[in-house]
């Protein structure tokens, strides 16, 4: 596969955006999808559509078939051990809440301890506010340098016998920092305490390996990976899975039901109540089977030099500062300009046709640490070229010719 | 696929007369079984003799006719076959269905594994796979002595 | 537009299952796509793609907007009040999760009473069933009567002063008993007792009108509504969702996060936590159009027609017993052959390319109640028409020959 | 859309150099304004005369061009106006951001309505308009003697 003509396979870039092309800079929020997933998803609501499970009809087995043909090939591209690791929730913050609520269910009592750090997006910290507000427990942030790197020393310092959970981010959404996962899980381990990772990030872009990492829980979106929307997964140690309580109950997550007791499904079935995204996670196997194709080793090397394109070029712009500056940086970067506040940039570049994000990208304890209100942020997918990183910095330029900086 | 493989006259005749059902007299062991997909329920009486051998087997049930037939058809070829004899049937059976398309066992006669084999037309409905093993999950449940009933949605 | 004919608007007709036309009659599982629906997902992915929300590129702009008028859509579908008083969800499953358990954890406690119906389908059940365990509620069973129809005498004498909450199905997904929820709700509120409906299977076949209904909460899916599956909707009186606390805690879902707490968004983001079923949602209105094309009036008409010549049929074949035969029925058949297991009658059926389902379809409540394990179900959907019947009774037929029944 | 509307020079002028600017002497009525989509922040500074007229007016904040004009504009506007006529102004600026293409208001001049409909552009961009309208609704507040913090995300 041309790395450098797959932005022909992402049938939106023959759109025009306000008379121009598009320059699709913001992955990090939700990412194109290439024409064999849309095509996947058109022909199974057309030739093959049901619902799966129960029903023993030619249809309904097909579909039952290859639903699980996705979950045996998340399975294998991230590593795990088992098909029932692999649990479909609606989005990655789903699953978070997933494992936070079972898990506090069971674990969490009053004055007990939950460390995050100080990068993380906001879905992987309100779910265990929830705790603190319903359960009496405390949550530790562990604090992140001015590069953007967490600290681990600090973080290692915050375990204490009452700490329950450490909850992280493996790549941040804001400063791109790639967070050394293994290393915390080790230190982790090494006191008892689970690990949760927040992966929606770093499935997309860098190589995910839960069986090599160890952690016990780690969250993601299909629709992040040039898959559908609707689609989030969890993967969970099965010790874990087996041990905790189901989270939402209905159809198809039980066993035998009386009135007076019900029996809960066997895993993967225990957390998947009620009909699924059927469509869409069948046809996220064709996201896995792209990102495949490409092969993550020359996925990361592509994204890597249109990052480091970015980077020289917008550092040479007057007054635009680059926010966070990790060990280990992958291609999502936040950037302010002196005198223009992020809202007025995304603006103005969009009526250049380039799509970019202002905000606080759900991560307003980094932006509230950092001093900073609010930043924009372009983020690189597979589809980006350096010709799109010619026209940011054009229409940055547009930026500062209409504020008139110098 | 193709429905004549899968209802043959032998499973129909089994289905529709099961042999062996009811509790056996003096039965020593015996364990539930429950397809919570179906409906499906088996409850298997087992009398093992003192040389840990099948004296006689029979079985309660309600279920479709896959299933009936296949507990029908199993007490006919367990008896007086040890655990791992019975244990040998069973995998022998369970790897007919999902793999080959034979029946590999030392303890079964040519007549025993045609019977067995007409089971095979479950092969093509992959769907009606536990309706024909639950039977047999019991009843290795039972020579075991477990207690909690077999539920083929907790076992594989 | 003429109804005889819709079923050229289904693509998926044009398949042979095993060499024979398909006859769907497994809509209460999940209804098939019109091509209206199928082209808007396509089109949506392929030329506007973008999640939703805080971007305010122009992709996202549109994408929201679109997002919203879904929402407008539904609102107006279901002639609820206010545009907040629609939440989406996965699937109704969840949607009746969120409801328990919120309420549950503001209003339940030790002794308190749930009262459900004997009709209810297992995401009907099961959510409540939490509250029991983790917070010692008592659930009550309104008894149905050998019909299949609820008694409203036995249910109102189930209410107490410990009454906190009836959850009722609208329409039963085996019997396809109408229940009469006005009537439920009036007597539910003179108790100052509110009212969660089950409308999984009455909003792709009646009328809903939850104003009139005067119900607190109602929940239903889209895929069984002609659309997409990974999106389910909870109306909920608006002062509900203001004083329910939050369910699924992240992204989208707050308003000002920091380090000692959390301000939550207003409705409805309140209860949407990360990425929404973004493409399934949008896509969603094409079916409400669709649905609204037909005429809801047109569409009951067809359906009963469908229905009472099945029920004529099915009840002229010998040993065919039809489960349930409530004063209000639906397209929703139940049956049994005497010397047949439902499970053998749904894999021969399938043999002649007509899909039904066989089990207890969720609801072993009910199918204890009326002594059976399982029974075989047809479903009735928009675009069946008499020769579906026919072919469902020709195959029948055949089951009697092969276990050569009289 | 048209940014050069949107981004009008007394837009981009009022946002770099915003009047009224800081605390006023002697306030006896302030409120705080949060949008929490981009961050945007601003706090209010009012004194109203015995005659509950507005004396002097002032603001405090960060946001983007078109929040700190919009509120610059703002606090020029409404000296010296009672609170219904601030009222009054509010709902004009904001049916003419959401509805109609001018100022219909008894209270504002020509001069004043044409500075104001300087922030019209507003229009076509509605994911900006809370930029705009923040510091007015902050105001009312301020006026009213509200406590809690005025929210976007919580207003409409
Ligand atoms: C009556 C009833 N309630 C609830 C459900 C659950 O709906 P879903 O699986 O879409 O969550 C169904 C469908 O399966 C149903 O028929
Ligand atoms: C780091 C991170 N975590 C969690 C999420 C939440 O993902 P989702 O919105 O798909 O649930 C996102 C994306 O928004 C993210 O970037």
């Amino acid at each position: 596969m041309n790395i450098e003509n797959i932005k022909s396979q992402f049938p939106i870039f023959s759109k025009k955006i306000n008379g121009k092309p598009l320059v699709y800079l913001d992955s990090s929020n939700s990412s194109q999808k290439p024409m064999c997933v849309i095509n996947k998803l058109n022909d199974f609501y057309k030739n093959e559509f049901s619902n799966i499970g129960r029903s023993i009809h030619s249809l309904a087995v097909n579909a039952t078939n290859k639903f699980e043909e996705t979950r045996e090939s998340i399975k294998n591209f991230i590593n795990a051990n088992f098909k029932e690791e692999i649990v479909f929730t609606k989005n990655a913050t789903e699953a978070i809440n997933l494992v936070a609520t079972t898990f506090g269910q069971q674990n969490i009592k009053e004055g007990d301890e939950i460390i995050i750090t100080e990068l993380e997006h906001h879905s992987n910290y309100v779910p265990w506010h929830f705790l603190r507000e319903t359960r009496g427990a405390i949550i530790k942030f562990a604090p992140i340098n001015e590069d953007g790197d967490v600290i681990i020393d600090e973080l290692k310092k915050l375990i204490t016998l009452k700490t329950k959970i450490i909850a992280v981010t493996h790549l941040s959404n804001v400063t791109g920092t790639i967070v050394p996962i293994k290393e915390i899980v080790e230190i982790a381990h090494k006191k008892n305490v689970p690990v949760l990772v927040d992966g929606c990030q770093a499935v997309p872009h860098i190589k995910v390996d839960v069986t090599d990492l160890d952690c016990d829980f780690y969250a993601f979106s299909a629709h992040k990976v040039y898959g559908p929307t609707g689609v989030g997964i969890l993967y969970a140690k099965k010790k874990w899975l087996e041990k905790l309580p189901p989270y939402i109950g209905g159809g198809a997550m039980i066993s035998e039901v009386k009135k007076d007791k019900i029996i809960y499904a066997k895993l993967p079935e225990k957390y998947e109540a009620g009909t699924m995204p059927t469509a869409e996670v069948i046809t996220f196997n064709e996201s896995i089977k792209f990102m495949e194709s490409i092969g993550i080793d020359n996925l990361m090397k592509h994204e890597k030099e249109i990052k480091n394109y970015a980077l020289e070029k917008l550092n040479k712009i007057n007054s635009v500062k680059i926010i966070g500056n990790p060990k280990n940086k992958a291609g999502v970067i936040a950037f302010t300009i002196k005198g223009i506040h992020p809202h007025d940039i995304a603006t103005i570049l969009d009526e250049d046709g380039v799509a970019i994000r202002a905000g606080h990208h759900c991560c307003q304890i980094f932006h509230e640490k950092m001093n900073l209100t609010a930043t924009a942020r372009a983020s690189i997918g597979v589809y980006n070229n350096k010709d799109d990183i010619d026209m940011l910095c054009k229409a940055i330029e547009n930026c500062r010719k209409i504020f008139d900086l110098k | 696929m193709d429905l004549k493989q899968l209802y043959q006259d032998i499973i129909l005749e089994h289905g529709k007369s099961p042999r062996n059902f009811g509790k056996c007299e003096g039965y020593n062991h015996d364990a539930k079984g429950y397809n919570p997909l179906c409906g499906d329920k088996v409850h298997v009486y087992l009398k093992l003799n003192s040389g840990k051998k099948v004296e006689s087997l029979t079985f309660e049930g309600e279920g479709c006719a896959i299933s009936l037939a296949s507990a029908s058809i199993m007490t006919e070829l367990v008896k007086g076959k040890s655990f791992d004899e019975t244990r040998d049937i069973m995998n022998a059976f369970l790897n007919m269905i999902k793999n080959t398309s034979e029946i590999r066992s030392n303890h079964l006669d040519e007549d025993q594994k045609t019977k067995l084999m007409s089971l095979s037309g479950v092969k093509q409905f992959p769907m009606r796979v536990k309706c024909a093993t639950l039977s047999w999950h019991t009843l290795v449940s039972a020579m075991k002595g477990k207690k909690e009933e077999i539920n083929t949605e907790v076992i594989d």
